[in-house]
Formats: C-alpha cells, structure tokens, sequence
C-alpha cells in the first residue's frame, strides 16, 4: 500500500512546524541577532501562531487550499524578508496541490520544485548565497531521488539540516547578512534554519 | 532589559494608540492592519506618499505623515518590515487618482513586501511607481549582493519628494525627484552602543568599553568594522571620508549636510559632530547650504549617528524648503 | 564612558561651534561668555526674554532661542548653571527697553547666579523681572529647603512667555504669565537609567537591571526612591498620581499633556508612555487640549521621562499656539 | 614678633587651595555624585585654575583686593552653587582686607565672620543643613577664640575638618542634595569638603 498525504496530514504538518517556531523561537532570534536584526524567531512564532488559529476557526478542506491559506496569513502577518518567501513557499506548493484529496510522491515533488523556484525567483537568491534556499534546494533534491514519501521526506529532512549546517562558513550575498561581508562568516543563517525545522516537521507529521 | 513598554509584543500597538491620541486631528490611525493616514487624505489629483518599514526607528516614518510630506505610512513590527496588506491599504487610502509613489528602503523584506503590495495594487487600478533608497555607503554593492541599504536619505527622499507631490507635480515626476535625492546622496552611521529590541531582550552586539562599531545600520545589526573609540573629530572623518569619496562630492557643490542621531545620543554630542562635519566639509570646499541635526532616523536607543550628505540643486533645495506639517517635522506651516 | 566628544572640558564650546555653524544665519553664537542671541535682537520695545542653566539638557535653552521664544541662552558647562556675567551680557544683548524677564530654574546655583546677573543688571539701568520654575512635584516643598526643582513646566513657560511678548505685553505682564504657568503646571521624572557626565566620565546613580529611579531630576541626581521595575502603565501611574493630586487637577480642567524624554529613550516608548497618560487623563475627567511629545528637556543620555500637566486658560492656548521659530521648536513660521 | 599675612602669604595660600582643588577634583566629584550632580570638584579647579592664571598676568598689591580678584574670577567661571557662595565668601572676605599690607588675627577674624555672613546671607543655609557653612562655622569660631594666627589657623582648619566630617549624618535641607531627602544621610557634603581644604591651604600657607 503506497502512503499518501491528505488534508489531516498537512494539518498535522502545519501544527507540528508551528510548535518547532514556537518552541525555537529563542534559537533562531539568537541566530538572527549575530548576523541579522534579530527578529526571525518573532516573525516565524508570531505568523505561524496566526495561521494556526486561522486554520483552527476555518480550515480549507484539501492540502492545497489550506497551504494556500497559511501562505496569505505568512505573508499578512510576518513581515521582513520571510514572510514574502515563506509565503511565495506555501503558495506555490499549495497551488501545485490544490483539489487533491491525496497526495503522492510525484505530485509533492513536483509542487516543492515550482515552489522552490518561486523562492528563487522572488529573492534571487541562488545556492550558497546563505539563505533558507542552501536548506531548501538539497531537500527538495532529495525528495525527488527518493522512492516513497517517508524515505523522501526523511531524506530531505537530513538534507536541509545538512544545507543548514552548511550555511555556517559562507559569506552572505543575499538578505540582511550580506551587510556584514566577511563578518557574516562562522554564523549559522537563521532562514535555513528555520526550514529545516520545516522538513523536520513534514517528515515526523507523516510518521505520526 | 529595561524599556517603557507594557509587552514586548504590545509596543507597536500601544505606541500607535498614544499617537492616535496624540495626533488624531491630523492622522488617521489603524490598529488593523497598523497603519497612519493623513487626516484630509486621499487628496484629489495629488499623486500620493506611501513609506513604510520595521517600528523602531521613530520618528521615521510615522512622524513624517501629514502636509507636505507622506500622505501614509506602515509600520511593521520592531525592525521587521510590513506586510504588503498594510500597504495595500495605506495605498488605496492615499490614492486621489494621480497614482501612488512608494518609497523603500533597500532591504530584502521591505523590496519583496512593498513588491507584492505594488502588485496588488495594479491589480486594483492603482498605479504605483516605486523609489528605492540604497545611500549607505558601508555596503558593498554588486549584483551579487542584496546591494546598500536605505538609511539617511529615506528621510530626505520622503520630504522631497513629498513637497513635489504637494506641488502638483506628476507621479512620473514626484518618483524621479526621489530617486534623484536617493542618487544625490550619500550615509553612513556609527553606534557606540548596541541597542536591544523588546522581543529579544538582549543587546544586538557586544562592544567593549573603549569600542566604536563603524558603519553600522539602523537595525542593531553589526557593522562593517570595529575600533577604538576616538574623538568626534575621527568618527566624523571615519564617516564623511567614504562619503565625500563615493559619489563624489566635488569643491563648490551646493549640501545639505544631515547629522543623525541613532536615539540614545544625546544632542549636545550631535552638535559637537555637526562642528566636524561643517569643519571637513569647508575643507572639501563644499558649500552647507541646508542642515538637519537631530534624532530623525533611529535605531531604538543606540547610542551613536549618522552622517548624510545630499547635493541640492535648485529644485531640491526648493522642495526641501517648502512648508511641512507632521508630527516630527515643521516649519512654514 | 564612550561620547561623540573631542575632550570633556571642550564639550560646551564645541557645541557651541556647532550651533555656530548650523544656525549662524538666525542666532549669533559667542564662545567668551558662553551665549545665543537671536540673530536680530534687541527687538525694539519688545521685552527681552533671557533663560539658562547648565548644558546637558539640549534642545533647552539654546534650541529655543527665536522669535516667539527666547531672546537668548545662557549655557553653562554640563550640569553647572552658567554664571553672572554671562546672563548680564545676555540681558543687555537682548534689551529692547522694556525690559528683561530671566526664567530661573528653581536650583542654588541657577537662583544665586541670576539673582547676582539681576542685581548687576539693575546697575546698568535694566529692568529684570524674574520668574521661577519650581514644578517638581518628586521634591518637598518647604521653606526650610531649598525647595522644588524646576523641570518640564520650564519649557512651557519659554513658549508661552515667549508669545506674550511677542505680542507686545509689558514686562509684569509676560512675567506674571510665565508665572501663572508655573503655578499651573506640575512635573514628575523616572529613570530607567543614569547618565554619565563627560568631565566624572562615571555612572550619577547605580541601578539594578530590574530597577527604576523614580522622581529623578533633570541632572543625573538620584530620585526620591527606587522599586522594581514594572509596565509602562505603572510609571505612568506612578507619575500621574502625584502631579493630579498636587495642584489638584480636577474633573472639566483643560490640560496640556507633555511626555518628556529624558535623552536616550526611543520616541516610540515615548509614544506608549503618552497612551497611558491619556487614558489616565481621560479616567480623571481632564481634558487633553494640547500635547508635547519628545525629547525637549534632557539628561544627557539618561532613559526614562518626565510627564508635565499645565492647566491652560485661553490666554496659555492662545501664547502655546502662536507662531514659534525656533531650532528646536517651530510652527506657524 | 607677632605674625601677619601679607600679599605673599595670601598669594601661597591661593597656590596651594588651586593644588588641593586639583588634586581632590575626583574626590570632590564622587562626592557630588552621590548626593548631588556631580560636577563640584569640576567646578572648583576650573574656577581656581583660572583665578591662579589671572594672578600670574596681574596680582593686586594687597592680601583684600587679591582676594576679591579671586572672588571675581571664580563668580565668573564656575557657576552652580559654589560660584557664587565661594565667590561671596573671598569678595566679603578680601572686602574686610583692602588696603592693608599686613592683617593680624583680629581683622583675619574679623574679616571671616564677615564673610561667613555674607555666604549665609546670599544661600540662607544654616547650621546643619549639610552644606560648606557647616565648615565654615566652626572654623571660624575657632579662630575667634584663638590666641595667634598660626594656633588659629591650625585650629580653624581642625574644626573644618570635624564640621566637613559631621555633615556625613545630616539629612540636607539646602542645595541639590537636599533633593533626596532622607536618602542624602550618609553621604559628606562636597562642598563642606572643599571649604575644608579651603582652610588646610590657609595653614599650610602661613607655616611655609
Ligand atoms: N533574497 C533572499 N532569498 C532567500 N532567502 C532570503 C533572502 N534574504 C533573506 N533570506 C532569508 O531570510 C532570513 C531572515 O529572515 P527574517 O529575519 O525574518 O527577515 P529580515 O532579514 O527582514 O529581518 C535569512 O536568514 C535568510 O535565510
Ligand atoms: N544654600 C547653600 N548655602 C551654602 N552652601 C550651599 C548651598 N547650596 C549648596 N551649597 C554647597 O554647594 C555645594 C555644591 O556645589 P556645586 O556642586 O559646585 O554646585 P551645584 O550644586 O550647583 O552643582 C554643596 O555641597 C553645598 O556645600
Ligand atoms: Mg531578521
Ligand atoms: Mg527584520
Ligand atoms: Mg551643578
Ligand atoms: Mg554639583
């Protein structure tokens, strides 16, 4: 029998990735603070807890209207520069998933690349500019080697933490960091960050 | 950390409603979205002044909302930009049919915020023609990078541009006028001291006793370097040698020379650099013929300032003396 | 200690070359006595207006040096009131023959110093009417000390008196207004933090990092007593009891409301500090005809505020809403 | 042979109160900081400073009209409070002097007492209010009852030194001290301090 994600798991996703926001809110504002202004922990807590509670009073019925109504409450709520692309993130994988009851591995690949693109494009941000896209590009590499969901979501999970860890030696050329040069250097990026805690929660809310 | 504040994540908000008391004659204020409006707008045929950025570096930019000067402005959260709904609105609340100028600052969560938002708003007939502020000339700048960020000139950007747009001039005209002032002009700051926002609660950067961070943005972020503190003679060396450098400012031009206090300075101190700046600049053969000397663009209460020089031409200098009346700056009016 | 300053003993004078070179064109600036005069003064047969004290409190007084405001400054070294023969050169610079009105802040030194300026003034032929602020509700008053500080309602009482003889009244006249003003106002202070004077380069007062100083004075000096550190709705409570209770404010007065930054506190704090002064303005029945918002009587880089209510009449709104041109202070002009 | 202070005499004990202000400017400081603004021992050297270089371009004849040069001198460039009381206190001072070559302890004490006066006069402080009176009181009490000036002078400047001491209890009731109220105990009064030296200088000065 082939899993498949539906409704209830990308619910289970959005509230698992809101309480890893809530709960590493300190972690990624310390992050923040040593190269940026400090503030990627709020923003993150701060949009997620919203949508959650928009999805508590209203959630959309398939896993693409709700990751499309995340998106609008990121973008409305977080402000600075992630909630444009964690926006442009959501509202592209959701777009790409939209009236689908289920969804299989092909068809979440597929919406992770266009979505990933869509980062890209938006921020112009390219691999090894130390931003959420050196977490966001291995994942999604990742996903689409893979055989099912759980191995590729597993797999991205450990590819984002990796592109995250990655970040540390760069020197910034996108975003606030960029500002520090050289001094960006020997600092994790809190954008990557934050979406490996997003690959971790996809991965744990299809396992539970 | 001690700030005047009832809740870390209740400052914007309170802060909007003691401006609501303070200035709801001449300001609209909204609590949702946040968001400031002149009284009388959106004014017929008048193109309109949309700026917007993070809370924290009062009086920019709600103080600079009224005649003459922004016909709205969106705050964000501290130091973290707004959301493009916000400015949707400040943008339809403003448009009198003649088109709408946002004025950004160039960092990558005001660009892709106020984009969206420009977006949105063509999409509702709007047209919007966007000026982007990149005067500081700590950062690097190439392709390759998110570029300089907008400092200093933002504020004069938003009053000269403003006193155009008053004038009847075109939306075209009133966007080419800012981006001139943004082109003209070139910053760079300098903090003594980090500064520590309610949500964090810890200060942004560590200094030693006897440290300066140089070239330092308006963010708490760290600057391009540290040194030794020196005397006011050298900060203002450290800061106007790069300006003058940069664009460059050549023996005879006409300046308007804006010494900025990061917050937590006080204004004697400003003085005392403004003297070096007035001195450096003599030097140079520049001609000062326009100043701003006081807290305009802030960074919390970091101690420290910024310098900001603008080649004036008539039209600017103009512009820059025309009446204004908001909250933070006055005069003909 | 780390300040935008050449040398701690230079602080005053090259202030001063500052204000010298940003606004030679309205006020005449001398290093030997410290001194700002208006540019045009003595205005003929207006009568002259003559504040000062020591430096550290910038904008007061030299910012408000103009028309509708002061006739001139006397700045004093951080701290210390200025002396005899700098107000003596101050007052004869600004008499126009009606003679001169010299706002005395209520401290020893400022008192002694005038008193001796008066009285040598006086033996040239002056007319010298004084008017003492003493608004500080924090401070006992008795005749067996040295009797209340005079604070925020200083400022107050440089615009209004400053408007009346603009307008043409006489000396008693614009003196018995500038008292009535300080009869009608009361001021109360807090620190969050001290300040450090350049010349003892060393913190005034030792504060915990969850502590506050309440009833703080204008120089660094301890306040009355310290507690915990709470919202910006204590403070305000903490601050707005005494002063209602003092003069006594009642139900129906209409008021103007000024929230004073101590130097190194953000104008959005100030903005929070404002909300709650409304809303416990509002609770007691007063209302809230004109505001002041920001830093105009300082403490160098202290943090904290100072809330001062004035009890207007339609003679104080009319002064408070002429037309004021000022570095530091200006509308309607 | 009885002893006299002449203009030389005067000239040394003025050399040697400008050393004392100098080298107690930090303590004076300290001292203001606690219980007032600070700036006291600042205050003092500058004034004295510039009164020993205004006596080095031109000293007056007599003890009187170089004292009540030094009263000008600090009246014009020290400000605050003790501008004008240490400059009342030298002007009233030299005033009891004028014209005369050399001054016995009777017109010294004289003279003092008339100063004293004069000082209580222009601050209206009183005897245990904290401030400088509370030095200058029992010093000059002491020389009254002295036999000679150098046994006067050296008791005068005991007694300073208890009175400076005794103002430590006191709650103050004049100056910027009095501010704090209850809270001002505890602390020596700073200008109690320099008239103190004020008075060491003086013996020193006549034993030399
Ligand atoms: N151009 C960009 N493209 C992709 N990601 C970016 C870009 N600029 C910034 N980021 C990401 O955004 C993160 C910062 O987000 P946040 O702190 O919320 O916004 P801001 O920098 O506006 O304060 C960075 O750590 C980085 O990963
Ligand atoms: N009314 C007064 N009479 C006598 N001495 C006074 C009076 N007020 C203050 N003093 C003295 O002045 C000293 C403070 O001098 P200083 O610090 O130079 O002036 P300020 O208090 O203006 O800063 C006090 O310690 C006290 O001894
Ligand atoms: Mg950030
Ligand atoms: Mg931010
Ligand atoms: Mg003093
Ligand atoms: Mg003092």
């Amino acid at each position: 029998m082939s899993v498949a994600i539906d409704q209830a798991g990308v619910r289970r996703w959005m509230d698992l990735f809101a309480q890893a926001m809530s709960e590493h809110r300190q972690e990624l504002v310390a992050l923040d603070t040593a190269i940026g202004d400090g503030d990627h922990g709020t923003n993150m807590d701060r949009g997620m807890r919203k949508a959650i509670e928009k999805l508590h009073a209203d959630a959309p019925p398939d896993p693409g209207a709700l990751l499309k109504a995340v998106a609008m409450t990121l973008i409305s709520t977080v402000g600075g520069a992630a909630g444009p692309l964690y926006g442009t993130l959501f509202l592209h994988l959701g777009a790409g998933l939209t009236d689908r009851d289920a969804i299989d591995l092909a068809a979440y690949s597929a919406a992770w690349r266009r979505a990933v693109d869509a980062v890209q494009a938006r921020g112009s941000a390219r691999a090894g500019d130390k931003t959420m896209v050196d977490a966001l590009l291995p994942a999604v590499d990742a996903l689409e080697r893979s055989e099912s969901l759980e191995a590729g979501l597993a797999a991205a999970a450990e590819a984002a933490r990796e592109g995250m860890l990655a970040t540390i030696p760069l020197v910034a050329r996108r975003g606030r960091a960029s500002y520090l040069g050289e001094r960006s250097a020997g600092h994790q990026d809190p954008g990557a960050t934050s979406t490996y805690y997003l690959f971790e929660s996809a991965a744990e809310a299809l396992a539970s | 950390m001690k700030k005047l504040i009832n809740a870390p994540d209740q400052v914007v908000a309170d802060a909007l409603r003691g401006i609501q008391a303070a200035h709801g004659d001449r300001l609209r204020v909204s609590l949702d979205p946040y968001l400031l409006v002149r009284a009388d707008a959106p004014v017929r045929g008048k193109v309109g002044l949309v700026s917007g950025g993070g809370s924290g570096h009062e009086p920019m930019h709600g103080g600079y909302v009224g005649r003459g000067m922004l016909d709205a402005a969106c705050p964000g959260e501290v130091f973290t930009s707004p959301t493009p709904d916000q400015m949707l609105a400040a943008t339809k609340a403003v448009d009198g049919g003649a088109g709408v100028v946002h004025i950004v600052k160039n960092y990558t969560g005001d660009v892709l915020n106020f984009e969206m938002a420009a977006d949105l708003a063509g999409g509702e007939g709007i047209e919007v023609a966007t000026v982007l502020t990149n005067d500081d000339v700590a950062v690097e700048d190439s392709l390759y990078t998110a570029g300089r960020r907008g400092v200093g000139v933002t504020v004069l950007v938003e009053k000269i541009a403003g006193a155009a747009a008053e004038a009847g001039r075109s939306l075209q005209e009133v966007a080419e006028i800012g981006r001139r002032v943004n082109a003209q002009g070139r910053s760079m700051g300098m903090a003594l001291t980090p500064c520590v926002t309610p949500a964090s609660g810890r200060p942004s950067f560590e200094l030693a006793e006897d440290e300066v961070e140089i070239g330092i943005g308006i963010h708490g972020e760290p600057g391009r370097f540290r040194e030794q503190a020196g005397p006011a003679s050298q900060v203002a060396e450290r800061l106007m040698t790069p300006i003058l450098e940069d664009l460059p400012f050549r023996s005879g031009d006409r300046v308007l020379a804006f010494v900025n206090g990061m917050g937590g300075t006080p204004l004697l101190e400003l003085y005392v650099v403004y003297a070096e700046v007035a001195r450096i600049a003599a030097a140079h053969g520049l001609r000062i013929e326009r100043n701003l000397i006081g807290n305009y663009i802030t960074s919390l209460e970091m101690q420290g300032c910024s310098i900001t020089l603008l080649k004036l031409d008539d039209e600017l200098e103009r512009y820059w003396d025309a009446p204004v009346d908001t909250p933070a700056l006055r005069w003909g009016a």
